[in-house]
């Protein structure tokens, strides 16, 4: 029984685990994931970590692992949308995000932290662009991950988050509203094989299978494009 | 004040059921065969063990009743005992062993020289000897200013003549201070001394027998053979 | 070097341990002393903070805490502000998980005493309360060191609940470890590094002060 | 519900309290008992794993027991297979992260024990290594209680340094705390609560079984 | 086998400084004040404590020689030692106690019933009795086999019955196995008794004074007071 072993990026596993089903079903091979954090995973990549393939949430580690000579050339294998996510439906009856933002009642905002997540750092620029990210500096909550700062939101321990827009489709982001950033850059996330892979013949159809119109409905369907 | 108690449990080897009172400003001397339940019976005095049923009563307080389901614990019978394994706190020195439930701090320097250890006072337990250790447990018992003292052969590890002189001591302060002492030896002599009132247990009861036997021993075959040996000594208490 | 985390950090972990040995004490007891029925049971849950991954502990810690939850809304009544996000939130989050290391090894050490060292101080007229401080506590130090010095460690180590509650605010709940865990993300190994040997020096200096406490003690 | 995943955690957690038990009792015992230059900062080394958040283990140990760590290639030596990403990998790490929780209790028994015993061992003729087995260890039921309760919780929870160098190969490596944080990622809070509840009757089991291994004891 | 001892040590309040010898067979009996040193001796014998200067010597073997760095640890010298404070294993009941380092198992069943405690043997040294407990130290002892045999106080927690009973055994027991016995007590009329040899030790030195102090004190003045009550004793051993 043929398998490939990939490493993906935390916020994608809702998405590749309905990805990995399909791609068993039609080509036999099994795909087991192993999530967490993309500086997490790079470090293991770099001790010699047994992946075939590695789903970055970001564009820079692929990249660099080409670089090293541990990977192949990267490709492009999802887009993600920065949004503003409350749970308070009222939050949303604001004109635009800005406004909702200005509100009074507003006091605490949730952002991944801008150092490591991409979401956080596109977040950041979003607010740089409408000139509001030294006044609500008071205001900001720092979520390590894009995932924990929705948990913050879904929770309501604060009053609203940025985070991706696949969140929007689980059973809770369902129970919120929220805005679509538009003035933050969109989040690429690179993916690479692993040049230690054993199998590449397979890790090379799950890598053409990332980009066929069967994973890109299933993206669209978690909110990535 | 007057104790009264009488009492019965079951031990693994025989039942224990005896009944005695011992007056105030008596001592009352309890001897017996190893394992014949004084130490039980101190403990019940005390209230760390429940006797099946029975009685204690205390000049006007009921310590213990099995009938009417009266059981008063050890913190509120205020009684002063002595371990028969004289178990200091190890974590404080004899000085603060002693004064660990003293009604008077100054007291217990006092008390220390009376019973020779005053030099000892810095140190723990375990730096001292056997006797030693001993002699500070019965200070810790007097300083609580009992009302009621149970000795378990508080003496077992003296030498003859401190010995005696710690009896002497004991004596004046129990005629000074005038509460009940029960007191537990093996030693006949100690205990015909000492004793206003003797009670020889032998296997959880009264026999009166025991001390008979243990005095007037008839030399039997064997004594007769060891009698070339045997110093026959006259002490001089 | 972010000092300022570091900070935080030993504020946090002496906060932590002070509070904690005042805490586990009467469970402790409690545990070690009576019998009753349901004690294993409510012996598992408090020990469940040690078996629940970081994370989730700090997700239900969130609910708890949060404006909507129990605690938190006691807390806003209370003092009108937010309990989240503050020292205090995360003071509050590292007591409930750290309180297993605490209680466990004061649980062992209590139930080593001498019963006989009890008798002995119930018979000189003390209180159970009494016995328990002046008897049982001075005679467990080394148990409680061991407490003391599991509760401080795990209290600087713990992150992943920190981070959920705290929200790495700098100067208040920005702790090292988290700064660690930055700069790990950042692929900033050195600094890392660098961070995680500070604690080297920091965990002697704590234990060389337990061992001496000890030893003064016995 | 992950079941091969809760399988593998158990299985974990008993491999590794077992191992520690084993390998922390001498440690345990030399800290107790002896005195020498560097003690407190070899036990500060010792409990650094807990000092330390689990990622910034975990990262250490990725590079001590990978290909190229030291002993990653001893292992290879030996067996020719690597160590990460293997049961054996994920048990060796789970040992390291846990052993500050066996060696504490540990060294707090032992160090309460009644010199007399020791004393009356040795003069019964019984050579320090059989005073150890003989004497101190059934003295020290409590404190091997609790650090056994410790460890196997502590293994049941741990998940940061699984990862690491773990992956989460199903029915290998795949701990049920990471299948947790799996669905706590993807949003998916009843699954995580449902799992993170099942630690509860786990960590009951084991508590009265080692409550009843105590009680027999004594 | 004959020990033979000479030893120093600074104690807080007093020099240790004393040297005697044991035959074979014999029986030494220590006797003197409490805190006079005799449970530092026997420690000494057993290689606990450390002499500062001195040498012990048993048969041809050398323990102990503070001049050739020559130090016999415990185990080796292979003596039973019956500590005053008589603590057993708490883990073990009294069998395994006795067992603890017998040389035949079979003999301990033998050795507790000599001992008159062998319906205890399946008993936790806390759930007996002191006396009990103290057997029990010394049947652990002899059921080693020991080469030399300390006992410090061995009978303290026993009725005079008891006791005069299992000295005989104890007699009689050393007469088959034939080892030196080093017998710490504070009863004048067993140690004058049992003893081959006597050695009288105050405040660390041999004094030969105490004894006759002891036995024909001159009643003094107190004495004659106390005279009238005091029970003059044939005790018929
Ligand atoms: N904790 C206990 N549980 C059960 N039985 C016990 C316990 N302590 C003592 N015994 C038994 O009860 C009986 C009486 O014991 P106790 O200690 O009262 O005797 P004693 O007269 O004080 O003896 P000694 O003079 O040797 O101290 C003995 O047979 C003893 O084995
Ligand atoms: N561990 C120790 N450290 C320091 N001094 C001690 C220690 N043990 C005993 N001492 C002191 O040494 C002296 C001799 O003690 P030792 O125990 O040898 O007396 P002993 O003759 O056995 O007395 P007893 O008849 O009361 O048992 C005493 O003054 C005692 O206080
Ligand atoms: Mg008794
Ligand atoms: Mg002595």
């Amino acid at each position: 029984e043929e398998k490939i072993s990939v490493a993906v990026a935390a916020n994608f596993i809702s998405a590749f685990k309905e990805m990995a089903v399909d791609f068993e079903a039609k080509t036999k091979i099994k795909v087991e994931g192993t999530f967490t954090s993309t500086g997490n995973l790079y470090s293991q990549i770099i001790n010699g970590a047994p992946y075939d393939l590695f789903l970055s949430a970001d564009e820079e580690r692929p990249a660099k692992l080409n670089k090293d000579g541990l990977a192949d050339t990267p490709f492009i294998y999802a887009k993600g949308q920065s949004i503003l996510w409350s749970a308070n439906k009222d939050f949303c009856k604001a004109k635009t995000w800005q406004d909702a933002l200005k509100n009074e009642k507003v006091a605490k905002i949730a952002i991944a932290n801008i150092q490591t997540a991409p979401y956080g750092t596109a977040a950041q620029k979003a607010l740089e662009k409408v000139g509001m990210w030294n006044d609500l500096q008071s205001k900001l909550v720092i979520a390590q991950t894009v995932a924990q700062s929705f948990q913050y939101a879904s929770t309501s321990a604060v009053d609203a988050a940025f985070c991706a827009m696949s969140a929007t489709v689980s059973a809770d982001g369902k129970k919120g509203c929220f805005f679509v950033i538009k003035e933050a850059p969109e989040i690429v996330q690179s993916a690479c094989i692993l040049k230690r892979t054993t199998n590449r013949a397979a890790a090379e159809k799950f890598a053409d299978f990332l980009k066929s119109p069967a994973a890109q409905e299933i993206k669209v369907k978690y909110g990535y494009r | 004040m007057t104790v009264e108690a009488s009492f019965k449990k079951q031990l693994k080897y025989f039942e224990l059921d005896i009944s005695f009172s011992c007056a105030e400003e008596n001592m009352m001397v309890m001897i017996g065969p190893s394992g014949g339940g004084k130490t039980t019976i101190i403990r019940m005095l005390a209230g760390l063990e429940k006797p099946k049923e029975g009685k204690i009563v205390f000049g006007d307080e009921v310590w213990f009743d099995s009938l009417h389901h009266i059981n008063v614990p050890p913190q509120e019978r205020c009684l002063g005992y002595v371990f028969q394994d004289y178990n200091l706190f190890p974590h404080l020195n004899l000085f603060d062993n002693a004064a660990f439930a003293a009604v008077e701090k100054k007291e217990v320097g006092e008390l220390l020289e009376v019973f020779k250890i005053g030099h000892l006072k810095k140190r723990k337990p375990h730096m001292v000897s056997g006797g030693e250790r001993q002699r500070c447990a019965i200070c810790q018992a007097l300083a609580r200013r009992p009302r009621l003292l149970l000795l378990d052969e508080p003496f077992s590890a003296l030498d003859a003549i401190t010995r005696r002189g710690l009896r002497e001591e004991l004596k004046s302060l129990k005629d000074k201070m005038s509460f009940p002492i029960i007191y537990v030896t093996h030693d006949i002599t100690e205990a015909l001394y000492l004793a206003d009132e003797l009670l020889p247990v032998v296997e959880g009861k009264m026999d009166n027998q025991w001390l008979q036997k243990m005095i007037n021993r008839e030399p039997s075959t064997e004594a007769v053979l060891r009698a070339a040996r045997e110093p026959r000594l006259t002490l001089v208490y | 070097m972010d000092y300022l985390a570091l900070y935080v950090t030993l504020k946090l972990a002496v906060v932590t341990t002070v509070l904690l040995m005042i805490i586990a004490a009467p469970i402790a007891y409690v545990l070690a002393y009576y019998r009753f029925a349901g004690k294993s049971l409510l012996e598992a849950l408090i020990y469940l903070p040690i078996a629940l991954p970081p994370t989730v502990i700090g997700f239900y810690l969130i609910i708890f805490m949060g404006p909507k939850g129990f605690i938190g809304r006691i807390w806003e009544m209370l003092t009108g502000g937010s309990l989240l996000f503050t020292f205090i939130g995360i003071a509050i989050a590292s007591v409930i998980y750290s309180i297993p290391f605490a209680v466990q090894p004061m649980k062992a050490a209590f139930s080593k005493i001498d019963r006989r060292l009890l008798e002995s101080a119930y018979v000189l007229g003390l209180s159970k309360k009494a016995t328990f401080f002046r008897v049982i506590i001075p005679n467990s130090a080394s148990g409680i060191a061991a407490a003391a010095i599991l509760v401080f460690l795990h209290s600087i180590g713990a992150f992943g609940v920190l981070l959920m509650v705290g929200g790495s605010i700098p100067g208040e709940t920005r702790v090292a470890s988290i700064a660690i865990y930055e700069a790990v993300e950042m692929m900033n190994y050195q600094a890392a590094a660098m961070m995680a040997l500070s604690f080297i020096p920091i965990s002697y200096a704590f234990l060389l002060l337990i061992n001496k406490l000890n030893e003064a003690r016995s």
